[in-house]
């Protein structure tokens, strides 16, 4: 029994690629076949391995992902198993029982798989596909924007503003999420925009 | 018959058990002795391999409580039988008293005895407790059995009184197959018991060594068959 | 964040949490690290640990962060404010202040102007019918040479140092009892531990959260806190700083991007209409210095803001159109989430976007906002998983009975990417960010925000173009020109963000310093002639010409004092720990060999951190340490810079059991936020005796993880704790039912009866208080629960419009249980 | 902080222990082998718990586990008791002590302590059901449970629980597949605080004494190391802040040791019964060859003869 208890420093852009790469490669098929008689065999052999972001709270600790091809959803890639990544300074391996849950959040029985619409006055929700969802988004948007958009106020400043829709921002994206999302609300003329971090 | 009521020259013969108690008892009987080798499989390690007869260990875990449930209702059949009879008397003691020629099989010297002698009484009342003792104990032991009892009755069994359930069952275990033996060897022992348990019937000379009284009861009651031919078997 | 940001200049956490390591003492109040931020929280039982440091909670309930202290103080709910200022006034009247740092960090020897005054409760200036402050009376004495006055002695009456004294004289002992319910020996052991810090030997950090934040005083909670710091000179060292606990994994760099109702990214200003034109705007800002030599850091403004311009309008922004300034909407006043609810409820907001956020969970009074969302004409959820307000209108019995015919809304559920699905930056609560790979495909058929946003965005501009409209004209200046339109990398995007050189930058010699269509390293290159953009100036040098640094990961630390500067990039300029320049004395030596980090070394200032300072500044020309500041010092009193008041005031919550002990005339605070609608949904001490207030617990976050398994598993269902006492007085069974309800609404549960909440004398009366957590609705695989924000009223602060959660009165009777 | 342990690599690796390794087998006689390895051992430092329970959450995702949604019964304890598929568990005391007069609310982690004397495995009736390894990882085998739940009562701490799905007896591992390739177990990298660490038994006692003397000089006199001796020690210890009371936390063992009566059950109890059973069947041999049959005699029928022709 050897530990390893030396603190491995990690190299600077030491992610791995973009998710997606040819699976068979993996080889997965010999990782399933394989049988130990006692101990189990170490699960994560041959997964693809993916340093992320815990999701939940502001110390976002260093997440790595393992991912394997998903036996429900053919052809994709999911993640099997998460856990801490131990080169990360401020969580150092560790997770609390939020972000070491995080796989079932993935996979969460709530989960939103395929664009829904809900009918005025109807009791349910029904799939639609995207295409539908968002020209009748952007139709929606359009008309409430066109009768409410204030060019000049009545003093004659110009406004530019739009204050009949409101935008509730996700404080969870990335920031690359967050100035694609400004650009497009603000560009709109919206001022009702807000995020969590208020309340 | 026995080869011991030919020689003995028996004329008359006594129906001691009824059909059903026979069905009876031989339900309880294979019960015992199936949970006896299903028990001992799981007793000592060097027994395990018994296991094997019951199609592993797996299947011993599930299937002898259910025996144990068939022996228990099984018994309850031949406690509701025979527990009067075996209510003591005062001549049980002086039977005690005199188990020297018991032992030395010298029936003479002992008082005239009703259907069952103190000493099967001993068999059946401790029988009966024990039964009832391994009952309890094992329902503690029987994994899903446990809960439902424990629904049923609304307790929860602490983990104390469950080592200590494991505890007496095993001790009961072996008394109860101790006691099993006694009651195995007596019959063998004692000539012409066999057939009561199997045919339902004794020579009238068996009754009237053994269990006099309950022959002259038998008697009076006009119960007693006579042979007048040799059974040819 | 809006008192962080009067009294220091920035508004986040100013340590790291890996800096926690370094600290003698922690103070965990009005927030429950090791509930909400577990990881973080290590380094406090590190410091503990490997230091040994001491822990003190002061908490209305013994949390699970108490379970580990060494010292706990209860205190009553909404009483923060009596129970630091207390502290305050322990530390100046027995002068056990870090004296020289006082004097020469804080603004505490500027002269306050004639005029300004104080009188029970009340600042100068308060205007009664409009509920809020004239702050023109909060100001400094000028002087002839257009600086501020200050007396270095600090004995002048009109001194901050003075007024301070007098201001915070009424916190007794006695009287943080009265008002908090904390036995005194219990409140003196923690004065007389911070006060052990007052010194540059020992540091202390404070770690908060949502429990001060959210009251209609929630600001001034905070702005107390960093009193208290400022006063044992524990800002701008290893292990101390008031460091805010942020709750959501990129809440800070949202808040930095600025998708808030006023914000432009990087704590820049959206214009308001009595701003028409650009110079009008900038004028108000472009803040000069109040000192000699002070480096007044927002003089920069129009750098930051034209570059900012032209990220957004690219090419389109010219000098000539003052970089598209008239495009930008304009405020007519602040849309902040209780404002937007409030326009939602009486119908006049019809359309709502929802991305990554369950409003009708999270904001007060889901009554309101249930009646609200009932009114839209549309509603899009964009989150990963369904959300409650995705399914408002269904009916779940009990816990949200509605009658789905009835409502005419259309809605739409958007499958979005999980964090796992998509790779890109997060800035974590100590600014740090980092990058983040992507570890699986998108689940079934979602999409990334990028790709959904852009789309809906392409969509809108093409029907405008198609068949016009209003307003067509801003909304096609947006600068759109990424590589695929239809979906911006996210390595496109931070580049954005981080701004380049639009054409050579040249320095005063004439030699080119800075390509064309290079990356810019550090905001020190922005220029406000157009020449550079740049859409977030906080976050330039993150993607510089050496790459995208926020994908670093050398986690060594050769100082050893937890700084990784070669660690992802820490915005501002890759500083760790902010104002570090502080952990210096005046003349640039260390307060102390134990608190050494940055210092003079002869030429320029060094250390461990990148100095938050012009390194090459020498201490002789009496710069202050907190650059942003047009003082170049913290400020102990912030001017006009707070909407209720330059000193923090007791202010009891607008439900209160008590009549507020200190200023009998206050109730609440005079300039909370609060819709005239709806006064009337205040219940009063009578009909509801008991306080209550809400939390989340370690097990869930917010309203997500009631519909993650495992999570549910751990913590399955709603409860509520109250105290051994409480449950005997009202015959409630321990794991038995119980009703909570306010003027506004009711919920059910289980009652957690505990040792760890005890009834408070308050003001000679015994108040209970009961514990509500908050993560628990109708949508998920936890049991079913009432929205707790259905009792929760809807005051906001006077400064960050937060609505009040933390402290507001129920009543609670035991129930039978439903048959389940 | 103790060092943290490298993250997994998702290579191949050989195990760093097996079949090889094993120094006792449930049922059964083995060699053990000649050299053992380095114990190891996880140390649970219950002052620096926060409750959290991620290592429960990190037990369940880890040994992908699927625990029932419960409901709340007015504690913080869930779900109620360890199960089949919780193998770890936190338990809440509160606790007001009567010295200081403070409330101290105690956390401990429940679960396996891969005792050094395992009762489960004494107890076990099937072979190779349940085996020690020499680096004192005591792992149940499923292929051999035969789910007779000896092993619960075997158990000093009522750990062991039997799925009512299949009926075998489930119990933390160690995470033994996870040690085999050089990491910590699930719980233990989780651990937000380092309440839990990992390593060589030596090492953990020596992390321990850190730990208690920083106890000791907060004013936790009786803080001390929990490896108790009655089972010869275990490779799951305890840091407690009152190790003179460890029934304080949530009823942990005071002097826990293999019930005395599952070793009369198990130890002695085995061979007295077997010999108790064997000296009765000798008895009536002997009996019989000293004694003979004990027959009815021609006279005693002729007197039942007699006494039923006498009557009929």
């Amino acid at each position: 029994m050897n530990i390893e208890v030396s603190r491995r420093r990690f190299l600077q852009l030491a992610g791995a690629g973009a998710a997606g790469t040819a699976i068979g490669a993996l080889g997965f098929g010999e990782a399933e076949a394989q049988v130990s008689a006692l101990v189990k065999p170490f699960r994560l052999v041959q997964t693809k391995e993916a340093r992320t972001t815990c999701p939940y709270c502001a110390v976002s600790c260093g997440m790595l992902a393992y991912a394997a091809p998903s036996k429900t959803n053919k052809g994709k890639l999911e993640v099997v198993h998460i856990e801490g990544d131990a080169d990360h300074p401020v969580n150092r391996g560790t997770l609390c029982p939020k972000g070491a849950a995080a796989i079932d959040y993935i996979h969460s029985a709530t989960r939103v798989k395929t664009p829904m619409y809900r009918k005025p006055g109807t009791a349910k929700f029904e799939p639609v596909t995207w295409d539908f969802a968002m020209e009748r988004i952007a139709k929606l948007m359009k008309d409430d924007r066109d009768a409410n958009f204030v060019e000049k106020n009545a003093a004659g400043t110009t406004v530019n503003r739009w204050t009949t829709t409101a935008f509730l921002s996700g404080s969870s994206v990335t920031n690359e999420t967050g100035w694609v999302t400004y650009k497009v609300a603000r560009g709109l003329g919206l001022l009702q925009i807000e995020n969590q971090a208020r309340i | 018959m026995s080869a011991h009521d030919r020689d003995s020259g028996a004329h008359t013969r006594v129906p001691r058990y009824s059909g059903s108690a026979r069905i009876n008892h031989w339900i309880v009987a294979i019960s015992f002795v199936l949970l006896l080798l299903s028990g001992l499989s799981l007793f000592h390690p060097s027994l395990f391999w018994l296991s094997a007869l019951f199609g592993g260990g797996a299947t011993v875990r599930w299937l002898h409580p259910w025996i144990g449930v068939v022996l228990v209702v099984g018994f309850i059949g031949l406690f509701i039988r025979f527990f009067a009879q075996n209510l003591p008397e005062r001549t049980d003691w002086v039977w005690l008293a005199r188990i020297r020629h018991v032992l030395s099989g010298n029936d003479e010297y002992l008082p005239e005895v009703g259907k069952y002698n103190a000493g099967q009484k001993f068999v059946f009342w401790s029988q009966s407790v024990l039964v009832a003792v391994m009952f309890v104990t094992g329902v503690g032991l029987w994994e899903p059995g446990l809960a439902y009892f424990e629904s049923l009755f609304g307790f929860k069994a602490t983990i104390d009184q469950l080592r200590a359930a494991a505890l007496i069952h095993a001790a009961a275990a072996v008394l109860t197959i101790t006691i099993w033996i006694v009651h195995v060897y007596a019959a063998i022992w004692v000539r012409g018991t066999f057939s009561a348990m199997t045919r339902g019937f004794v020579t009238g000379g068996w009754g009237w060594r053994h269990h006099r009284k309950w022959l002259r009861k038998e008697v009076d009651e006009g119960k007693v068959e006579r042979q007048n031919v040799t059974p040819a078997e | 964040m809006s008192s962080l940001g009067p009294t220091f200049g920035r508004g986040a956490m100013t340590n790291s949490w890996t800096d926690i390591r370094n600290t003698d003492l922690v103070l965990i109040m009005g927030g429950n690290a090791a509930e909400a931020h577990p990881c973080g929280f290590k380094w406090v039982t590190e410091a503990k640990a490997e230091r040994g440091a001491k822990l003190m909670v002061v908490d209305p309930r013994f949390t699970r962060s108490a379970a580990v202290a060494d010292h706990y103080a209860p205190i009553r709910p909404g009483s923060d404010v009596a129970f630091l200022s207390g502290v305050v006034n322990y530390l100046l009247s027995n002068d056990k202040i870090h004296k020289e740092y006082v004097r020469h960090y804080t603004n505490s020897a500027y002269l306050v102007k004639e005029g300004y005054a104080f009188d029970e409760g009340f600042f100068s200036g308060y205007d009664e019918s409009k509920a809020t402050y004239d702050r023109s009376s909060w100001e400094y004495e000028i002087g002839a040479d257009g600086y501020a006055v200050r007396d270095m002695t600090l004995e002048h009456p009109r001194s901050v140092f003075q007024l301070m004294k007098k201001h915070f004289a009424p916190y007794t002992p006695e009287m943080v009892a009265r008002v908090s319910g904390t036995p005194q020996d219990k409140f003196l052991k923690v004065c007389d531990w911070i006060a052990s810090t007052a010194n540059g030997e020992r540091a202390m950090t404070i770690m908060y959260a949502l429990g001060w934040t959210q009251h209609s005083h929630g600001a001034q909670n905070i702005r107390t806190a960093a009193m208290i710091q400022l006063l044992c000179g524990n800002i701008g060292i290893p292990g101390g700083g008031v460091n805010a606990l942020r709750g959501h994994s990129n809440v800070q760099g949202i808040t930095d991007v600025g998708t808030l109702t006023a914000a432009i990214p990087g704590y820049l200003a959206l214009p308001t209409e009595s701003e028409p034109t650009l110079e009008s705007h900038l004028g108000k800002r472009t803040f000069k210095p109040l000192q000699a030599n002070q480096t007044s850091y927002w003089q920069n403004y129009r750098k930051f803001y034209v570059s900012f311009l032209k990220s957004y309008f690219g090419a389109k922004a010219t000098p000539e159109n003052n970089f598209g300034y008239d495009w930008l909407p304009k405020l007519d006043v602040a849309y902040d989430c209780l404002r937007m609810f409030d326009l939602i409820n009486q119908g006049k907001t019809t359309g709502l976007i929802c991305q990554g956020f369950n409003p009708l969970m999270a904001i007060a009074s889901s009554n309101k906002s249930a009646a609200g969302l009932a009114k839209l004409k549309f509603l899009v959820s964009i989150d990963p998983i369904e959300t409650d307000t995705a399914r408002f209108w269904e009916n779940h019995g009990e816990f949200n009975d509605v009658d789905p015919a009835k409502i005419q809304t259309e809605v739409f559920m958007l499958p979005v990417t999980s964090f796992a699905e998509e790779a890109g930056s997060l800035t974590n609560s100590s600014r740090c960010i980092s990058w983040k790979w992507q570890a699986a495909d998108p689940y079934h058929d979602s999409r990334t925000d990028v790709v959904i946003l852009a789309d809906l965005f392409n969509r809108i501009r093409k029907l405008y173009e198609t068949q016009g409209g209003k307003g067509a004209e801003p909304l096609m200046a947006v600068d759109w020109s990424y590589k695929d339109p239809a979906e911006p990398s996210a390595d496109e995007l931070l580049k954005e963000l981080n701004g380049k050189a639009l054409v050579d930058l040249k320095d005063a010699s004439g030699k080119v310093t800075r390509q064309a269509g290079s990356q810019l390293a550090s905001f020190g290159e922005m220029r406000d002639d157009g020449s550079t953009d740049g859409a977030m100036w906080i976050y330039t040098g993150v993607y510089g010409p050496a790459g995208n640094l926020s994908q670093r990961r050398d986690n060594a630390d050769p100082s050893g004092l937890g700084v990784y500067g070669n660690w992802g990039f820490s915005w501002p300029a890759n500083r760790r720990i902010q104002y570090n320049r502080a952990s210096a004395d005046p003349e640039g030596k260390p307060w102390s060999e134990r608190k050494k980090f940055m210092f003079w070394n002869g030429e320029r200032w060094t250390g461990p951190d990148v100095p938050d300072y012009v390194p090459t500044i020498p201490p002789s020309q009496a710069t202050g340490p907190f650059i942003m500041n047009p003082e170049g010092v913290s400020r102990l009193w912030v001017r006009g810079l707070m909407a209720d008041g330059p000193f923090p005031v007791h202010y009891e919550p607008f439900e209160s059991p008590v009549t507020n002990p200190v200023y009998p005339k206050l109730k609440g605070n005079p300039a909370a936020r609060v819709f005239e609608r709806d006064r009337a949904s205040f219940g009063n001490a009578k009909e509801f005796p008991i306080v209550a207030t809400t939390y989340r617990l370690v097990e869930h976050f917010h309203y997500w993880t009631k519909g993650v398994h495992m999570n549910a598993v751990v913590q399955p269902e709603f409860f509520v704790e109250m105290s051994e006492q409480l449950a005997a007085e009202k015959g409630i069974k321990h794991g038995g039912w119980v009703r909570v309800w306010s003027k506004r609404g009711s919920v059910k549960g289980k009652a957690v009866v505990t040792k760890r909440l005890k009834p408070l004398t308050i003001d000679g009366k015994t108040v209970h208080t009961v514990g509500l957590p908050l993560n628990f609705g109708f949508i998920g695989v936890a049991r079913k629960a009432n929205p707790i924000n259905g009792l929760t009223p809807p005051v906001g602060d006077a400064n960050s419009q937060t609505p009040e959660y933390k402290a507001f009165l129920v009543n609670v009777e035991p129930i039978v249980g439903p048959v389940a | 902080m103790f060092p943290a342990i490298p993250n997994p690599t998702t290579e191949k690796s050989a195990a760093k222990f097996g079949e090889k390794d094993m120094i006792r087998r449930s049922a059964s006689t083995i060699t053990p082998p000649a050299k053992r390895q380095t114990e190891v051992a996880k140390l649970i430092d219950v002052s620096k718990c926060i409750g959290c329970k991620a290592c429960q959450t990190a037990c369940l995702e880890w040994n992908q586990l699927t625990e029932e949604v419960g409901v709340n019964v007015g504690v913080y304890d869930n779900p109620h008791d360890l199960t089949a598929n919780s193998w770890t568990l936190m338990r809440y005391t509160e606790y007001e002590n009567p010295e200081s007069g403070n409330l101290e609310w105690l956390i401990r982690k429940d679960g396996c302590m891969h005792c050094e004397d395992p009762g489960c495995l004494k107890a076990c009736p099937s072979p190779g059901a349940i085996v020690q390894y020499s680096n004192g990882i005591v792992d149940f085998v499923k292929e051999n449970c035969i789910g007779c739940g000896y092993c619960v009562k075997g158990c000093p701490f009522n750990i062991p629980r039997i799925s009512k799905a299949d009926h075998k007896a489930y119990k933390c591992t160690l995470c033994s597949d996870r040690v085999a390739v050089g990491q910590g177990p699930a719980c233990q990298k989780a651990c937000p605080t380092q309440a839990i660490v990992f390593g060589t038994k030596d090492e953990m006692k020596a992390w321990a004494a850190k730990r208690i003397a920083d106890l000791k000089s907060r004013g936790f006199d009786k803080a001390g190391l929990y490896d108790p001796p009655g089972v010869q020690g275990t490779h799951v210890m305890y840091v407690l802040h009152h190790a003179d009371k460890p029934q304080l936390y949530a009823g942990l063992a005071n002097n826990p040791r293999i019930s005395p009566l599952v070793e009369a059950w198990k130890g002695v109890g085995k061979y007295a019964g077997l010999a108790l059973i064997g000296l009765t069947a000798a008895a009536g041999v002997i009996h019989h060859i000293l004694q003979g049959p004990n027959r009815v005699s021609k006279e005693d029928e002729e007197n039942a003869e007699k006494l039923a022709g006498g009557k009929s």
